[in-house]
């Protein structure tokens, strides 16, 4: 006996699977939406259904800027996990304020600089084992 | 050595849950939150994670700093996961104790969770097989239910124990669940469901077995200074006691009815706190399988050898009898999400020493024992107080 | 408070094994085993096992117990695993100490155990992702370089630090592995073979980072009673602290060359020990790459902000300098088995205190400190001294 | 992008893998052997690297009886782990002196009794991931 099963490096993203299901769902529609506290108000990047500042679990989706800028960066080279490509930019991106863990598709490895603007490109990933669609918040170099 | 209490408590609901384990954190952890006004995420000095799993079910490792992160806790004392199969959340809430009574921090959260039901549903089975060695058990595809089924062979052929005496720990602890909202499973079960239901490992039937559940629970530990100044009802740790026997089925007792790691376990427990088995009123005993509740009562010192199945059919483990046994529906009916496990045992005694425990409150309870294991030959046993 | 001293240690052979984990348990086992003739498994009252894998890479978890039952130790104090990713076998080290301070306990072992490279290499490197957050960063790829190289990429443009600085730290822990027969890498390493070595993530090339190894180590730790009786040099636990920033990557300090919680941890061990920097004759610090070394000698205060490319190649972290950093050849050249590396280091700071390091020994070495981070927001600092 | 990988519920047995992989040749052979403690003389079950009595690692390998006694079992029905048949018959086998855990092959689960014979009959598994065969102790009811 020997079977085989999916080792799934992406995120469970429907409503099926996380309370944050609508992110994935915006996303898919080009927006970058996040969790403003209903309590205090506060603002949170990554989105979040707990507010440690006031304790609150309700929320609204908001939207934020499709551009940022480069806050810092690194191309891996060699070494990345089986199934992912290099070279692979990996960057932080200021958005309004966010910084925002991410990649950099369809860029020069060479040419990336702090301070670059850049857009958000969602990124198609494979679908989850009950043919959902997923996303992930990619960026591309934005155009000039 | 300090005094410690609890001093908050909070659950999430339990069950096959449409949630991540981030999900699940959050709402153990602002249920906890909710329960101790005086303590807000920013103050807790340390965190403690009790899961099991997470790296096969959710490809997710370090689940210690996502739990902390997630609850916005920025530990400056004490930052750990804890694993000891079934009963990590009780071992993690042994290492913020030892934290807590050396002084070395006043104020830590532990927090257990498990996502089980996740990626599929045959996957979570085979998971299940990591508790035992993969060698020499795990290879043949044991897993718990076989283990246990052992020990009620020779309990029923040593003392005549029945299969109804079985069945009954089912009843009861599926009808506790019946006053729990937050219980996996809340319709109850008779007699009869419990007989009729199908075999899993002869002689165990599916009622007379914990199910596969998704669930977390959260609990605050202080100091003794601490906790008086955040509560006038703090909850004490009295005492504890953990023992093992071995690992693999071929090292422990010949005869698995007896359970020899787990009186030992008792034993420190009850000498450190200067009380004995009479002054319990109410016990979280690790009722994965019918038979481990029966085997708890003997070597916890409810009733002598072999007497146990006499000791659940006269209705001495439930309310009005000699103590009340998993009043907030045991393993059996909450469910068993591994690493959250003995974290809500803890958190039930919590709310029932303050008397909070509504509908299924055992009244005036005063001393609270939580037992898990993990394995027949690993025993870890807590006692809790309404007087320090 | 009670004292709490290390009576003995041990480490496998670490590097690419063919071996099990009960293989690797077996043979770190025996080496402290070896070191403390008055200690049989039979008196071990506890046993805390660090490992962050195996339910990935040997489909097994209940580790501890696995532990126990291969070296013959019946726990009857304490039983557990800890995980906290890269710094597991000293959040282990802490549980025990805890445990014995509050006089809990008098003799522990601690044993740290990984094997990575199971099933396969690829697989292996996957699985480093568990240690970040799958949700948030694993699901985009990344895994620990590309982390540092933020940190390096932001000193060097902050601080002026060179590649060449970066090579140095490994050429220096790659020539002192040369001295310990435990060690992966043997051969040693000059600064063109670093400087040439290949491209892993910006700035950071291949001898700059530690290998995916597979090894484990154990201590024995007694209360100070336990301690004398046993042995005339017993290395005492003299401070310890731990810190959290954060987990993700964005919610650490927006200059990823500063790392705040590693002050913060240092600083709690120092004032515990009632020492400071200057007083520290060597340190097991945490070179997962080139990078955290040099961040490290700045935020536990061997030098400045922003000098630690100087420090390093003016020789002042090594033989003769201010503090010999990494004697054993740290973790880029013993290797980095997860679990196993803060027990190593432990294991390495009592044969440093007690004199018995051989061809590296650290000429009169009195306190010894140790460092892990499992991400650059989560710091822990043990300091241990000869004298208590 | 989405993969496969096994997940691999059988022991590495071989001389690459562990330290104990006399054991799984001598099984594949139809011999059951364990350690004998070339420090103590102790012999153990299941075969160990390390003896606790006398903290020796030096061992030889000497052969067990290749028939016991059932000493406990059980018949799993439902709630096997996916790739293994139900009803499925654990059992500890008195083998020698030493319990050895193993599973029935070949019996009427309804027949079985505590204290019946039972022989050594060595189940091959899987191939490992490099087409090593691989064996488990497993035993089957005696013949009269
Ligand atoms: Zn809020
Ligand atoms: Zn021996």
């Amino acid at each position: 006996m020997s079977y085989f099963r999916a080792i799934d490096p992406f995120p469970l993203e429907s409503a099926e699977q996380t309370k944050l299901h609508e992110f994935y769902r915006h996303l898919g529609e080009g927006r970058l939406v996040t969790t403003r506290c209903a309590g205090c108000g506060a603002t949170a990047w990554p989105p979040r259904g707990f507010c440690p500042a006031c304790v609150s679990d309700r929320f609204e989706w908001v939207d934020l800027a499709r551009e940022g800028t480069v806050h810092a960066f690194t191309v891996q080279e060699t070494g990345l996990p089986a199934g992912f490509e290099a070279p692979r930019v990996f960057a932080i991106v200021k958005v309004d304020g966010h910084r925002v863990f991410t990649i950099l598709t369809g860029a020069d490895p060479g040419a990336v600089r702090v301070g670059q603007r850049v857009a958000l490109a969602p990124l198609r990933v494979a679908d989850d084992p009950t043919g959902h669609p997923r996303w992930l918040p990619a960026f591309r170099v934005a155009s000039p | 050595m300090n005094e410690v209490a609890l001093v908050g408590a909070g659950v999430s609901k339990f069950g096959v849950r449409k949630a991540t384990y981030r999900d699940l954190i959050w709402e153990a952890g602002k249920a906890c939150f909710d329960s101790t006004p005086g303590v807000r995420p920013g103050d807790v000095e340390g965190l403690v994670v009790g899961s099991v799993m997470p790296e096969r079910t959710a490809f997710q490792s370090h689940i210690a700093s996502l739990a902390a992160e997630a609850l916005g806790i920025r530990p400056s004392a004490l930052s750990a996961r804890t694993e000891h199969m079934c009963a990590s959340g009780t071992v993690g809430i042994r290492y913020a104790y030892a934290f807590i009574a050396a002084g070395l921090a006043d104020l830590v959260m532990v927090l257990g969770v498990e996502k089980l039901n996740q990626p599929s549903g045959d996957e979570a089975i085979l998971n299940m097989g990591t508790g035992v060695d993969r060698e020499w058990e795990a290879a043949f595809g044991l897993t718990a239910p076989p283990c246990f089924a052992l020990a009620a062979q020779r309990h029923m052929a040593a003392y005549g124990t029945s299969e109804e005496q079985l069945a009954l720990v089912g009843v009861k602890n599926h009808t506790h669940a019946t006053k729990n909202p937050n219980a996996h499973f809340t319709r109850g079960a008779t007699l009869d469901q419990v007989l009729c239901s199908r075999m899993i490992s002869t002689p165990l039937r599916l009622y007379m077995c914990s199910p596969i559940t998704d669930g977390a629970a959260a609990v605050l530990l202080a100091s003794g200074e601490r906790a008086r100044a955040l509560t006038d009802r703090p909850v004490w740790i009295r005492g504890t006691g953990q023992a093992l026997d071995g690992f693999q089925l071929t090292s422990l007792h010949e005869d698995y009815a007896h359970w020899p790691a787990l009186r030992r376990a008792a034993g420190a427990a009850y000498r450190m706190a200067g009380v004995g088995p009479a002054d319990v009123d109410l016990a979280e005993v690790h009722d994965c399988f019918a038979i481990a509740e029966l085997i708890a009562y003997e070597e916890l010192g409810f009733c002598k050898k072999g007497e146990a199945g006499p000791f659940v059919a006269a209705g001495r483990s439930d309310y009005g009898g000699d103590v009340v046994v998993n009043p907030r529906g045991g393993l059996i009916g909450c469910g068993h999400p591994l690493g959250a496990t003995g974290v809500a045992q803890a958190a039930e005694v919590f709310v029932q020493l303050r008397g909070e425990a509504g509908a299924r409150q055992v009244p005036d309870a005063a001393l609270g024992l939580t037992h898990n294991n993990s394995g027949m030959g690993e025993h870890v046993v807590m006692l809790y107080g309404r007087e320090a």
